[in-house]
């Protein structure tokens, strides 16, 4: 008994922590980005004040479907926390979680695409059309990927995965695979939607995509569940190529650094249009993914 | 549209946030819109304030009507207004808003906004400086903090009153709700 | 690479304008009766003045009659050439110039929205710029704007310190 | 194309992608536009009726208001309009202060619609760094004329006051500021950029014969290889004194014309150089009396000047009293803004149609006047 | 054009803005203010300012409208009325500073007003801006950008050698381009018709010669000045003097535009023009005394306003003083006939060498006639009754101004002194100076007065144009004595110096210094210090009220006596305006009078 409450206390303990650190990542994405506009950009803070407001704002519901979509989509998002390694926090860590992480998030994804699907408006349904054809453009080599670490470790875990790096740096992924670790950071960039990679949220082509519809709570809910997204995205990267960490700080701190890095190499790109994007993610990542793959096979 | 508001602290809050976190509709009206991104961009940057465009009426809380409104976009800008949601605020630059501006006897723009939509505040200029615009966000900012930016309760409170002036100039506006 | 005055021998010869004059360098205006308008514009294009700048009308109220002026130029002889015409007030009816150039449609329609002026082959003449105008056009002499704008708006009077004399 | 596959957005005139206040109501299919058609007239004053109604000077200061992007080009057009039919001389030193004048408005529209074309397709660090560059010819402005946006500078006979030196020394730092760090950094952070040539190349194209067909001038006609430039064709003001290329580009699609709009802005930055080194002392406003009676001969006079878009011009006519009998306004991207969206927008795709509507640089005040 | 290569690494660039500090203006608390020459909020000098509304003509946006100000006197030259702005319209295009003709309204560098009442948006600039805060000065008007023309045309007059040889015109008048680019300038701010003494529309009848309608402005001219060839040449006027174009440039020469336009309207289409081709008559008869411009400019409308007109002058001819009391070179009798024979041509009968008190008495007028309008003006002239005057080589300015016009032969030596500071004087000097150039061939005349020259009665360019034609000047003189020798000729006027003419309270009471005498050798001596007139014809009949040296008259030029009107020098002076004012008036009144509408 004591240890489901452990559990359910650990479980909120994590999701407040994933939020808040994913909106002050947002906060910091905004400040670096505004550095290189050679401006200074929103205080950190801003993202807290944003959801806060959105909160207290009013909201105009399109229908049952629209509701539902956005609960569904913060919903997954909680349940794939559950099956990732933050630092020393773990919830569940049997065989298996990396499939289980994987299909929970198409679950988030579809949850937003059922609930613009309810809003009714066009420029949303293109949106999220880009959204589900830019999934299918990174979830390829990001599944041959994750096969190979498994094949190669011989564990599904995510945990099992990061424990077999233990032990110094050198036996990281990271440096291990280098060119697999590359492709990830990619993908990476494509999962979070930042900027090569956001035609699915483009503002001055369909009206800032899925969420034109949606205010109020609504946003504030997306926003939510953007900031957990993050979060679980970069958790994965580290976990899976830089070796995890023993407590959360170093893993925070390991996770900014990747953060960092993709906001300063996503500002500079003007975004794909979807179809270049897809193509992109099939021909190079896709190809040394496979090259990686078969590597470790032999 | 029945907003219930809970009065006492939590509407302090709110509004508090409000304050703190201001969307700005990225549509310009009018030609006063051209001061806008100097504002919003590097050189004089609105987003140290919390101020950020938003790409759609649902997003937004602050309407800017940048100058003079032509009969055709007073029309889409009733329906932008409608879609917002409230707490929203509409500011009025320039000369244009307040008593016609330089189309004072032009056959298709409108002489005074308020007669259509609740304004909260009038920033003098044509168009109005970048250093202008910011007074008069900051200066709207304090009113949000103070609860004072009431202009959609004014919009509920007298409907009729707008209704017949927006169908004064425009014959019938498809209403929403 | 004709100079201005060739231009006018040119049109001397195959029309017979009303009035050639040359205006300013690089600048002439030929005046022409209705009927041969049409075919001076498909002539001229043919002989290197193949861009329509854009379709001007001027309302000439006490001698009843709409001016429409067409700007063209080359861009061999880097000359300009305004062709005017006259054409009666009330019926206010011309030949289209779709057919040599089709973007004469959205100026034909812009003139039908301002002066009224019918355009006999352009079918698709309702509003482009106003909407839903129940006046007369207002670009026409006797729509008076400020006693339209006197009836339907009102100025403010900052409550009464708005010293009018 | 039956009807149930087919739906309709509103693009503009609310919408961040589009140029100003204006609305392309178009139909797609899958991911490509079908058919499409402009929803102008929501910037519609009746320009040309308040002009009728108000004495030669006060059009000064109501015609910049025309185009907001370029207000100097319309002072111009309307300066030399009133001085064609009027035969009016002005002094040489207002030539190339009004030269000046323009080319800096060039500078600044050129580099503010580079920014816009990168706003358009998610660049949006370029859009600050071009409007931050253009805030800094608004501030030479503001020290020459008076005011930021609308100058109400160039007056019919002149210009309104003689540039002071140090402008001029600001004038020439700021050129070099521009050609030495900022396009440079422009250079490597756009039109280096694989993404954005893969965005604009072969996007939105208009050959030369379209181009021709349709009346579009400026770089819409330039990208296809052809130097016409009304600053050679027809020089006006100092344009006569100054040596400069037209710049061109070969295929006449978004990339070109973007490639076009930077190198106009280099060959600006030349012309000015040139003309503050020449330029000559003497007074800049012609005596044509009281400013109240300015009064010109019956007449009438078609005059056009290079905007940075194109040909933009007045089709004045006087009939001899104190009023304009009437003043036409012929925006450089009206052909485009109307004709151009209902022939050449079908077939691009959704994700180009703000780059369509961008790179050619659809200015919605200029047709709806 | 650089070759474009595409590389991944190119746009990196944009890393080395992360160490560098950002260029943003961190407005409120940094702010790079406006530039010199920005266009913010209007000021204007309050005092400065005279409210003549230009700028509210220039208003694009009809964003300034005049408002009263009750603490502003409207005296001379200015009117209580200042600029108000409502910034619910401008559009800080700076017009209106380029325009404004004192050069008192200004723009502040001041931009940023907010408010959450529409209502504010309008202020009544004065030293401070709409935000009541002191701001540096932005935009000012420049040569370049003056919207006013401010040069006049000069006006071709003939040299000072050829004009001193006759009495032809001196001044030529002005061509047709002339005229109307001098038209031009006008910028219809009508402070010159408040100021005019007759009101006339002045800005109305210029706007005629500017649009080349001269009948429109003969109608104009004609509503308030029966006499315009006179006025055109001779008027001192003060309208120019209070133009608002004088501030800044040079006043609008208004006189001389009057003398345009009626000069080139022939006087046969004056009637059709003027609308008095027939007038219907209303049977009432009504007497005029002397036919000086008062008198004429009574007949004048009481004929338009049907009444039978009788005028009895003592003289052989009409006009007056403007006849024999101004030469030719400045009012050419064919002008002033212009105008007389055109009120002739109404109806009205002249009845020559007839004075009134010895061949007809006033009490005859009074009862042939429903009512009688003196104006007989003053003719005598006044001595300085200093020892030696009584000698016959003292003359009176008036009588040798009277004999000149008349063409008779005139008493002139080669030496000769003028006492006198006013216009007669110096029409009296100048006559007299051709004079002696056509008989001795040389000018010697010594014109001496108590004014210094700042204060002496007489136009500025007058005395200039005397000056330029040989006459010397002694101001400040007072005439002590005139020394006569043994056979009855006359040595020298003896002079000394005139420390004040005025007292404190302004009444004319002179103040001398004995000590400093200065003699002037003459054989002549003219005295021109005054007019008298000789009001006996009323006195011995009639009891009526004088004020001062004046008949009392009211608005109507109503005397105390109800049927009997008075005008001209004899009610109120100094000047020939003045005298058709009077004229004007008493017509009213006399028109009132006659249909009991005035007690």
């Amino acid at each position: 008994m004591i240890d489901i409450i452990y559990r359910i206390g650990h479980f909120v303990l994590i999701t407040v922590f994933s939020m808040a650190l994913g909106l002050l990542f947002m906060g910091i994405a905004r400040k670096i980005v505004a550095r290189i506009q050679k401006r200074y950009g929103p205080p950190v803070y801003q993202p807290y004040l944003d959801v806060l407001k959105l909160f207290g704002k009013d909201a105009i519901t399109h229908g049952f479907i629209f509701d539902f979509g956005a609960i569904m989509a913060l919903g997954g998002v909680i349940a794939t926390l559950f099956f990732i390694p933050l630092g020393s926090w773990q919830l569940y860590s049997m065989e298996g979680t990396v499939i289980l992480v994987i299909y929970l998030l198409a679950i988030a994804s579809l949850g937003m695409a059922m609930g613009t699907v309810g809003s009714g408006n066009p420029q949303a349904s293109v949106g999220i059309s880009r959204a589900l054809m830019q999934m299918l453009g990174y979830e390829l080599p990001y599944l041959v990927i994750l096969f190979a670490l498994i094949y190669r470790y011989q564990t599904s875990s995510v945990w099992g995965l990061m424990q077999a790096q233990a032990g110094s740096f050198l036996n990281w992924n990271l440096f291990a695979y280098p060119l697999m670790a590359a492709v990830a950071f990619v993908v990476l960039i494509g999962m979070m939607g930042k900027k090569p990679f956001d035609s699915m949220i483009a503002p001055s082509e369909i009206g800032s995509g899925p969420v034109v519809e949606s205010g109020g709570k609504y946003l504030g809910m997306l926003l939510l569940q953007k900031s957990i997204t993050i979060i679980i995205e970069l958790a994965l990267y580290v976990n899976l190529f830089l070796g995890g960490a023993e407590n959360i700080l170093i893993f925070t701190f390991k996770m900014l650094i990747v953060w960092v890095l993709a906001t300063m190499f996503g500002s500079l790109f003007p975004r794909f249009r979807i179809e270049d994007g897809i193509k992109f993610f099939w021909k190079w990542p896709l190809g040394i993914a496979i090259l990686q793959a078969i590597y470790i096979i032999t | 549209m029945n907003n219930n508001f809970v009065k006492g602290s939590w509407q302090e809050i709110l509004d508090w946030a409000q304050n703190k976190s201001i969307n700005m509709l990225h549509y310009c009206t009018g030609c006063g819109a051209i001061e806008l991104p100097p504002t919003m961009t590097s050189r004089y940057d609105m987003s140290r304030f919390g101020i950020g465009p938003a790409a759609t009426p649902r997003q937004a809380d602050l309407l800017l009507v940048t100058g003079y409104l032509s009969t055709k976009t007073l029309r889409r800008l009733i329906y932008t207004y409608e879609q917002m949601q409230a707490p929203k605020f509409v500011v009025g630059f320039g000369s244009c808003t307040i008593n016609g501006g330089m189309y004072w006897d032009s056959y298709n723009t409108i002489k005074q906004l308020d007669k259509y939509l609740p304004v909260e505040m009038y920033i003098a200029g044509c168009m109005p400086r970048p250093e202008a615009i910011l007074d008069g966000l900051l200066k709207l900012k304090k009113m949000i903090a103070d609860g004072e930016a009431d202009g959609y309760q004014r919009y509920q409170d007298n409907l009729e009153y707008y209704h017949q002036n927006q169908e004064a100039v425009l014959g019938e506006v498809q209403r929403t709700q | 690479m004709r100079n201005e005055k060739d231009l006018l021998q040119l049109m001397n010869a195959h029309f017979e304008p009303l009035k050639l004059e040359i205006k300013r360098k690089q600048n002439v205006s030929v005046e022409f009766k209705k009927e041969e308008l049409i075919q001076a514009l498909s002539f001229l294009k043919s002989h290197s003045y193949r861009h329509l700048s854009t379709i001007s009308c001027v309302d000439w109220p006490e001698e009843g009659e709409f001016e429409l002026v067409y700007h063209l130029f080359s861009y061999d002889d880097l000359i300009n050439i305004s062709l005017k015409t006259r054409i009666k007030r009330d019926p206010g009816i011309f030949q289209t110039a779709k057919e040599i150039w089709p973007v004469a449609e959205f100026y034909e329609r812009d003139i039908h929205d301002f002066f009224g002026v019918k355009f006999k082959g352009n079918d698709n003449l309702e509003e482009l710029i106003l909407e839903n105008w129940q006046e007369i056009p207002p670009m026409r002499k006797d729509f008076d704007t400020r006693k339209f704008v006197n009836d339907k708006y009102e100025w403010r009077d900052y409550n009464g310190q708005k010293h009018t004399d | 194309m039956d009807k149930n596959t087919q739906t309709e957005i509103f693009f503009g005139p609310n919408h961040p992608g589009v140029p100003g206040n204006y609305g392309i109501n178009y139909e797609f299919e899958g991911d490509t536009v079908t058919s499409a058609r402009a929803n102008a007239g929501h910037l519609h004053r009746g320009f040309e009726k308040l002009m009728e109604e108000r004495i030669w000077i006060k059009n000064t200061a109501l015609v910049p208001r025309i185009c907001v992007e370029e207000p100097d080009i319309n002072e111009m057009v309307y300066a030399m309009g009133f001085e064609a039919i009027g035969e009016i001389e002005v002094p040489r030193r207002a030539d190339y202060i009004r030269s000046i004048i323009l080319e800096l408005a060039r500078i600044q529209g050129h580099i503010f619609s580079i920014g816009g074309n990168a706003a358009g397709i998610g660049q949006y660090t370029v859009m600050h760094w071009g409007t931050l560059t253009r805030d800094y010819l608004l501030d030479i402005f503001e020290e020459i004329t008076g005011a930021r946006v609308y100058h109400i500078y160039i007056r019919p006979g002149g210009v309104r006051q003689d540039i002071e030196d140090e402008t001029l020394d600001k004038i020439l730092d700021l050129m070099d500021e521009l050609e030495n760090e900022r396009f440079p950094d422009l250079q490597k952070a756009l039109f280096e950029n694989p993404n954005a040539q893969k965005r604009w190349q072969g996007k939105a194209v208009i050959t030369k014969e379209e181009a021709i067909e349709m009346g579009a001038t400026g770089p819409v006609l330039r990208a296809n290889g052809v130097p016409h430039d009304l600053r050679k064709m027809m020089p006006y003001a100092a344009y006569d004194d100054v040596e400069f290329e037209v710049p061109t580009g070969e295929n006449g699609d978004a990339w070109d014309r973007i490639k076009i709009a930077r190198d106009d802005m280099l060959q600006s930055i030349k012309i000015i150089r040139q003309l503050i080194n020449k330029i000559p002392d003497g007074p800049v406003q012609a005596d044509l009396g009281n400013g109240l009676k300015y009064k010109i001969p019956k007449g009438d006079a078609y005059v056009k000047i290079e905007s940075k878009r194109g040909e933009y011009g007045y089709y004045m006519v006087s009939d001899g009293s104190l009023k304009p009998y009437r003043v036409h306004v012929r925006g450089a991207s009206t052909p485009l803004g109307l004709y151009g969206v209902r022939e050449f927008l079908p077939g691009t795709r959704i994700a180009d149609v703000p780059v369509w509507a961008k790179s050619l640089g659809i200015c919605p005040p200029e047709f709806d006047r | 054009m650089a070759n474009d290569k595409k590389s991944i690494f190119s746009p990196v660039t944009a890393f080395k803005n992360l160490v560098k500090k950002p260029e943003t203006v961190r407005y409120p608390a940094e702010s790079n203010d406006a530039a010199k020459r920005y266009r913010g909020f209007h000021i204007n000098d309050l005092e400065e300012c005279i409210g003549c509304s230009t700028c509210q003509e220039v208003c694009v946006n009809d964003a300034i409208s005049m408002v009263e100000m009750l603490d502003v006197p409207a005296e001379e030259g200015q009117r209580n009325e200042r600029p108000q702005i409502d910034y619910g319209r401008c559009c800080w295009c700076g017009l209106c500073v380029d325009v404004c003709t004192t050069g008192s309204l200004e723009m502040s560098r001041d931009y940023s007003y907010i408010d959450l009442d529409p209502d504010t948006f309008i202020v009544t600039p004065a030293e401070n801006d709409i935000n009541q805060v002191e701001h540096p000065l932005g935009y000012l008007r420049d040569q370049s950008s003056d919207l006013l023309d401010l040069k006049r045309i000069e006006m071709e007059m003939l040299e000072p050698e050829e004009r001193i040889d006759s009495f032809i015109e001196i001044v030529e008048g002005f061509s047709k381009e002339q005229a109307e680019k001098e038209a031009s300038r006008c910028v219809e701010c009508e402070i010159c018709t408040e100021t005019c003494p007759a009101n006339m529309n002045i800005p109305q009848y210029i706007r005629g010669i500017f649009d080349d309608d001269l009948e429109e402005s003969l109608q104009q001219i004609y509503e308030d000045n029966p006499l315009p060839e006179v006025c055109g040449r001779v008027c001192t006027h003060k309208c120019e003097g209070v133009c608002a174009l004088s501030h800044r440039g040079e006043a609008i020469s208004i006189r001389w535009l009057k003398r345009y336009a009626v000069d080139n309207v022939d006087s046969a289409e004056y009637k059709q023009v003027l609308g008095t081709e027939k007038i219907e008559q209303n049977n009432k008869k009504v007497a005029v005394v002397g036919a000086g411009p008062a008198g004429l400019s009574a007949a004048h409308y009481l004929s338009v306003m049907g009444y039978q007109i009788t005028v009895y002058e003592s003289k052989e001819k009409a006009g007056g003083m403007m006849r024999y009391g101004i030469p030719e070179y400045r009012l050419p009798y064919d002008a002033l006939d212009k105008d007389i024979d055109y009120i002739e041509s109404l109806g009205v009968n002249f009845v020559f060498n007839t004075r009134v008190g010895e061949d007809i008495e006033l009490k005859e007028l009074h009862e042939n006639y429903d009512a009688v309008f003196a104006a007989t003006g003053l003719h005598n002239g006044r001595s300085t009754r200093v020892p030696g005057t009584e000698n016959n080589n003292v003359y009176q300015a008036v009588n040798l101004l009277a004999d000149i016009a008349r063409g008779k032969e005139v008493p002139v030596t080669k030496r000769l002194v003028v006492i006198g500071g006013g216009n007669v004087a110096m029409d009296i000097a100048r006559s007299m100076a051709r004079i002696q150039k056509d008989k001795y061939g040389e000018v010697d005349i010594t014109v001496t007065s108590l004014e210094t020259e700042d204060i002496m009665p007489a136009d500025q360019e007058e005395i200039d144009e005397a000056r330029e034609e040989g006459i010397v000047f002694k101001p400040g003189r007072g005439p002590k004595e005139i020394e006569i020798n043994e056979d009855g000729s006359l040595a020298h006027l003896c002079t000394n110096c005139c420390v004040s003419v005025f007292d404190e309270d302004m009444n004319f009471n002179p103040t001398y210094d004995n000590s400093d005498i200065e003699n002037y050798e003459c054989d002549m001596v003219i005295e021109a210090i005054g007019q008298g007139g000789d009001n006996s014809y009323i006195d011995d009949q009639f009891e009526i009220e004088y004020a001062g040296p004046r008949i009392k008259i009211n608005d109507y030029s109503q005397t105390s006596v109800n049927w009997l009107f008075a005008g001209g020098d004899i009610a109120r002076g100094p000047d020939v305006i003045n005298a058709i004012k009077t004229g004007h008036d008493a017509a009213v009144g006399i028109d009132k009078y006659l249909n009991d509408s005035l007690k």
